[in-house]
């Protein structure tokens, strides 16, 4: 029965736990809609045709309606409407909140592509990979303008808002491949920004994303690619940290002030330090990645050229993970920096 | 307003002529008013669209808010309030003066008027050219280091979009109240029954000075 | 009180008065200055239906173009940048120049005067200049057009407008001046509506045509300053870069949505409430009857404009806004549905009993209802929260849109072009072509617009220049559906041109109405009426017998 | 004929003249208020100094309209014009507030008392650029991971 009347009003097939509650109260709305519009229609026919005119200049009764015929014309639609609304509304809650369990993607668009990044690793450009009925919460994101994240399958679309974070969630049901639109008018190619979610098996997805993440380290070129997909902040810092004990940055810095082997990270970012060259730097993102990269570049006064480089040794997102850690040891006086977060670019 | 504050051209009438689609002087009166009124409304509408940007973004970010605001000139603005006020009172004199036919006095309050919207206008430019001074400036062209907020410029954007708005709304007032004067000089022929332009121009002065004890306490006193 | 007494006032129509054979308003005065300069709200409606006709050409050929592309999934006609062009200034041109002014600055000009037994408007010169603003508004629009045109499709939603490199700035200040023409349109009605009515006209008498102008004008008066405001932010955003709007400045593009959509959700109902106004007056006098239910249509009518303004928020229910709020704007949305199902419900009602004459008109009146109930409806569950999740910015919204917007809007006005055409020319049409046309264009407007609801369901979003492969099918129906459309208006141009020169004279009252627009001659002197204006002791459309007609006190 | 009454209603309120003391003294409360405002202003009350202040201005718009626009004399459509405006904006103004305050946090602008996010650079201190710090730094974040 619903599979032909989704036949008869062309919807794609459903294949996420949200489409088949929407197709619910689809089914439900268009049904009555055209019970009580052919009711009404109906009517109308017959009236004009029972009361059609036999006179050029007939006269008529004077009708006005009772009270109970104003209250029926009051009531009926608005017992209706709200009936529809109230389940609507419900599963409108129900998919703008997603379930404590989900898995997390982080979305961006583009123009005009979509990317897509886990939180360990790894990030895609326009295919997306989930596993089925496992709930995936999105987070969407955009880089300069307004975007739309469409899947017709499975019934879902949230805006992507440049510079800050819209979520939606979603179950997919069965495996295969879906379309992902673009809906939300975005400039010259805004019906080329289409990508794909692939939906696998949970056993399979498992398989994929570990050959994912071991082939990433394998190909830093494609890593570098996608840093631009920053997850936020607190995450990265999180990271940052368990990074900077196991890659050995703490044998040398400290985080509480004290002066080590090398300069302290508290209150580090954004501080002006004199170089053994009398010269004067301030350290943002740019000199701490150098210093990783090539420490003798740059040497604060004070200090020996000991560290070694990790040049090769760190990912551009594992690079970016400690600064963001570095970064969240300011001291509170220092003022609020630079940007990160969802970055925001120029529309060209 | 036009059509209702028209009189036959060249003669000098005692009583306002009745356009011909009126049922009587009372009506058109009315109906002057009602459509004056009506066009007050579009102007609160129009500035309740910069009251609501004013409002989301004080909402968010209510402590650039608070020190973007200490960052202007209170006596300025205090100054510039007090003048305001003053001058709807000349205004609201010269409706006064219309009724009674005195259309010296009419012409002398809404030379008063005048004078101190310009008045107003030398004061905004002042504080205006301070801010440019400072750096304290909308969105992209912001460059204060006194306040390192987020919010700060946009609370400038606010600012330079209501006030210059508002500066704008007070040009055309002076416009329309420069129409009324000539007229008291030139026909004198305001009277009991015939004020409805000086009314209707100075209604608008009104707006514009109610518009500014708005714009006051929520630029300066936050 | 007495008409004699105010038209006694010399000088407002010198030459007039003394013409004692009263020229109706076409014939007197025939130079072109006496037409550009005419303070006659008669003259007035003319040329703005004139310009209203010319635009709607415009953008129809804008929308052929668009139908055109669609054909097929790849590039048709014209490369990406020209497409989003085009659909673009579709939507511009119809919107602020056609569809708003369509019926009010139009049928309204020329009918409300009449209907309250008035001699003209309150400002017959503020209503002059809402003409000269509005082609000024018009003509800088049609320049930024030509000179590059913007790309941002009508709703210039930031970021994308404010950085957009296409040409901003001229279209959108365009449309800011012509909503200054439409503010002062509402203005003059009114005050028209409160303070002209002949003596006799209450306010529960006044025809169902007025309540619906009345309540449209509320709307613009209210509403069209906001946009106002909105379209001088973007301009100075996009010339200037305040920030307003720009995320990487804190500003909030949600907010924009916000502000502009308190416009352009009431804007609809300025756009559509005329039109309810147009079918209650062409109801009651094709089937002869009072309006069944007249105090609820006219309050429904009030509800509109009203709760109108507070649904504003389902154009955002994906927007990022919050879930409470689109709850709290899905509510509201269902009570406008309410209102409207009341309009509808009490229409049909008014048959009942009634002796129904199926001319043009009507047949207008039956596509009407048929829009409307699924124009409506398709609105209802559109404002059922979930269900816009799927089919929010697809093409089932656009023909939804274009079902009620346009769909209901243009029925009305060719019932009115057709129902008036006596009473404006004095001359009428060929029934028959009347009929054939009317036919033509409910059938070409269903069959364009019923494969875009299924479009819609299978999931293709609007503005797209290239589609998927599966959409094909259902994209060539519409274009097919929209030539059936475009030839159904060429055929009531070449009729209702011939009918403008040699259609046969009318007479005063060819319907046998009892409109109160009728109580005059057709068409109408200049100032309306000849002699002692007329009386107004019944109500409008009161068609009892009078031997048997006691006077109801019921409604 | 409601509305005719309503015009010669008008007319007659509006022909009642009272002196020009009335004008005087809506000028001295309105001088007194404002002193006020900027005084309690200056103290700036923690939580209800702006609540505080927009009173204020209300009583003195409320005066105003009353008194210098005569919206005392006039009765019916003329109030109601002006109070449906201001209903309108008050409306207006309560959706966008309640919905930024109810939002998904990360959908509000960073920086601001509802996101959690980090704020993007105001852009003081900087180069001018279109796009300013958010988009300047980013860009040598991405450069210095290239070493």
């Amino acid at each position: 029965m619903s599979e032909l009347l989704n036949n008869i009003l062309f919807l794609p097939e459903a294949a996420s736990t949200f489409a088949e509650r929407v197709d619910m109260l689809h089914h439900f709305v268009v049904g009555t809609t055209m019970v009580m519009s052919a009711g009404v229609g109906l009517a109308a026919l017959f009236m004009f045709f029972r009361y059609r005119r036999r006179l050029p200049a007939q006269a008529t009764e004077y009708v006005v309606p009772t009270l109970k015929t104003e209250f029926l014309f009051v009531s009926v639609p608005l017992v209706f409407f709200l009936a529809w609304f109230g389940i609507g509304f419900r599963d409108f809650t129900w998919v703008t909140t997603p379930p404590k369990d989900a898995m997390d993607v982080y979305v961006m668009g583009k123009q005009w592509m979509w990317k897509f990044a886990y939180p360990e690793g790894p990030n895609g450009v326009n295919v997306l990979h989930v596993p089925a009925n496992r709930p995936v919460r999105l987070l969407i994101t955009s880089r300069d303008v307004l975007h739309s994240f469409y899947v017709p399958a499975f019934r879902i679309k949230q805006d992507a808002l440049p510079g800050r974070y819209t979520q939606i969630w979603f179950e997919a049901t069965k495996p295969g491949t879906y379309q992902v639109l673009c809906t939300e008018y975005c400039g010259l190619s805004h019906s080329k920004m289409l990508a794909e979610v692939v939906v696998l098996p949970q056993e399979e997805y498992d398989v994929w994303i570990k050959d994912q993440r071991r082939g990433r380290l394998q190909d830093r070129q494609d890593a570098l690619a996608d840093t631009s997909l920053v997850p936020p902040v607190a995450r990265m810092v999180e990271q940052g940290q368990v990074l900077a004990g196991s890659e050995g940055c703490l044998k040398c810095h400290s985080v509480d002030g004290s002066k080590h082997i090398g300069p302290t990270f508290l209150g580090m970012f954004d501080r002006v330090e004199k170089l053994d060259d009398g010269q004067d730097i301030r350290v943002d993102e740019a000199y701490i990645t150098q210093s990783m990269m090539d420490p003798g570049a740059h040497l604060v006064a004070g200090y020996q050229n000991v560290m070694p480089t990790y040049q090769g040794k760190l990912q551009g997102p594992e690079t970016a993970a400690i600064v963001e850690y570095i970064k969240s040891l300011r001291t509170p006086n220092v003022r609020e920096g630079a940007s990160e977060g969802p970055a925001y670019d120029a529309i060209q | 307003m036009q059509s209702s504050a028209s009189t036959a051209d060249g003669t000098v009438a005692p009583v306002p002529r009745l356009a011909m689609h009126f049922a009587s002087l009372e009506v058109q009166n009315h109906a002057a008013r009602l459509g004056m009124w009506l066009f007050l409304a579009t102007e609160i509408l129009l500035f309740a669209g910069l009251f609501i940007c004013y409002g989301c973004y004080r909402f968010l970010f209510p402590e650039a808010w608070a020190a973007s605001s200490r960052s202007l000139d209170l006596t300025m603005g205090t100054v510039n309030t007090i003048v305001l006020i003053t001058s709807s009172l000349t205004a609201a004199l010269a409706v006064h003066y219309a009724k009674e036919g005195k259309n010296r006095m009419v012409a002398i309050q809404i030379f008063l008027t005048l004078l101190m919207a310009v008045g107003f206008l030398v004061i905004k430019y002042f504080e205006y050219s301070h801010k440019f001074h400072i750096g304290t400036l909308p969105g992209r062209y912001y460059f204060y280091e006194g306040i390192q907020l987020p919010g700060a410029p946009m609370y400038f954007t606010v600012y330079f979009c209501a006030t210059a708005l508002h500066g704008l709304h007070v040009i055309i007032g002076m416009v329309v109240l420069t129409f009324s004067m000539v007229r008291a000089l030139r026909r004198a022929d305001f009277g009991p029954n015939n004020y409805t332009m000086v009314e209707l121009g100075s209604m608008y002065w009104h707006l514009v000075d109610l518009v500014w004890i708005f714009l006051f306490p929520m630029l300066y006193l936050v | 009180m007495t008409p004699s007494s105010s038209i006694a006032s010399p000088g407002a129509a010198p030459a007039h008065d003394e013409h004692h054979d009263h020229p109706n308003y076409l014939v007197d005065g025939t130079t072109i200055k006496s037409w550009l300069l005419t303070v006659d709200h008669k003259r007035i409606g003319l040329m703005f239906l004139f310009w209203v006709l010319l635009f709607f050409l415009v953008g129809g050929i804008f929308a052929m173009l668009i139908r055109l592309e669609l054909l097929t999934p790849g590039p048709t006609i014209m490369d990406a940048m020209t497409y989003n062009r085009t659909f673009t200034l579709h939507g511009l041109v119809m919107i602020f120049l056609f569809m708003i002014p369509a019926i009010p600055a139009v049928f309204g000009n020329f009918m409300l005067p009449l209907m309250l037994g008035a001699k003209d408007v309150a400002f017959p010169r503020l209503n002059l200049l809402s003409l000269y603003i509005y082609l000024g508004g018009a003509m800088l629009a049609l320049w930024g057009m030509l000179n590059g045109g913007l790309d941002t499709g009508w709703t210039f939603y930031a970021p994308y407008s404010t950085h957009t490199t296409t040409t901003v700035a001229p279209v959108l200040f365009g449309a800011f001046i012509i909503g200054f023409s439409s503010i002062v349109t509402g203005i003059n009605f009114i005050v028209t509506v409160h303070t002209m009515r002949a003596p006799g006209i209450t306010w529960f008498k006044m025809p169902l045509f007025v309540w619906a102008i009345y309540a449209t004008s509320c709307i613009q008066v209210l509403a069209t300053p906001v946009i106002g405001l909105l379209l001088v932010l973007v301009t100075v955003e996009n010339l200037f870069g305040f920030g307003m709007f720009d995320p990487a400045r804190g500003g909030d593009p949600v907010l924009f949505q916000h502000l502009f959509w308190f416009y352009s959700h009431p804007a609809v109902y300025i756009m559509v409430l005329p039109a309810f106004g147009v079918m209650s007056e062409i109801v009651a006098s094709f089937s002869r009857k009072n309006i069944f239910g007249y105090r609820a249509v006219a309050y429904s009518s009030l509800g509109i404009a009203f709760v109108g303004f507070f649904a504003w928020g389902h154009h955002m229910f994906v927007s990022g806004q919050s879930t409470f709020v689109g709850g709290l704007f899905g509510v509201l949305t269902m009570l406008v549905g309410v209102f409207t199902a009341i309009k509808v419900f009490n229409w049909v009602g008014t048959v009942y009993k009634g002796a129904v004459d199926f001319k043009t008109p009507f047949a207008y009146f039956c596509g009407f209802l048929f829009f409307t109930v699924f124009g409506g409806m398709t609105g209802i569950a559109l404002g059922t929260v979930s269900l816009d999740v799927p089919w929010h910015d697809t093409y089932f919204v656009v023909a939804h849109f274009h079902f009620i917007m346009v769909g209901a809007t243009i029925m009305a006005f060719l019932a009115a072009l057709h129902y008036w055409f006596p009473k404006m020319f004095g001359r009428t049409y060929h029934e028959g072509w009347g009929l054939v046309s009317a036919a033509l264009i409910i059938l070409g407007f269903n069959a364009t617009f019923i494969p875009q609801f299924l479009l819609g369901n299978n999931g293709m979003p609007r503005r797209y220049y290239e589609y998927p492969e599966r959409f094909q099918a259902l994209n060539v129906a519409s274009t097919a559906g929209a030539s059936l459309l475009a030839f159904g208006f060429v055929i009531i141009a070449c009729y209702l041109t011939y009918a403008l020169f040699y259609g046969r004279a009318a007479g005063k009252n060819p319907w046998r109405s009892k409109g109160y627009e009728w109580l005059t001659e057709s068409p109408p002197p200049t100032h309306n009426f000849v002699g002692p204006q007329p009386t107004y002791p019944e109500e409008p459309h009161f068609y009892v017998d009078p031997k048997k007609a006691e006077v109801p006190d019921a409604v | 004929m409601a509305i005719a009454n309503e015009s010669r209603q008008e007319a007659h309120n509006m022909e009642e003249h009272h002196g020009a003391g009335r004008y005087w003294l809506i000028w001295g409360v309105l001088l007194v208020l404002t002193l006020v405002t900027v005084i309690t202003g200056r103290m700036h009350l923690p939580s209800f100094g702006l609540v505080l202040a927009l009173v204020i201005a209300t009583v003195k718009g409320t005066l105003v309209t009353l008194y210098f626009m005569h919206l005392i004399d006039h009765r019916g459509a003329n109030r109601l014009v002006f109070s449906v405006s201001i209903l309108f904006v008050l409306l207006m103004l309560a959706v966008p507030l309640l919905d930024l305050g109810t939002r998904f946090r990360g959908s509000n602008p960073p920086g601001s008392q509802y996101s959690d996010l980090q704020p993007p650079d105001i852009g003081a201190n900087v180069k001018e650029g279109r796009f300013g710090g958010g988009v300047r730094s980013h860009g040598s974040h991405e450069q210095s991971e290239g070493h």
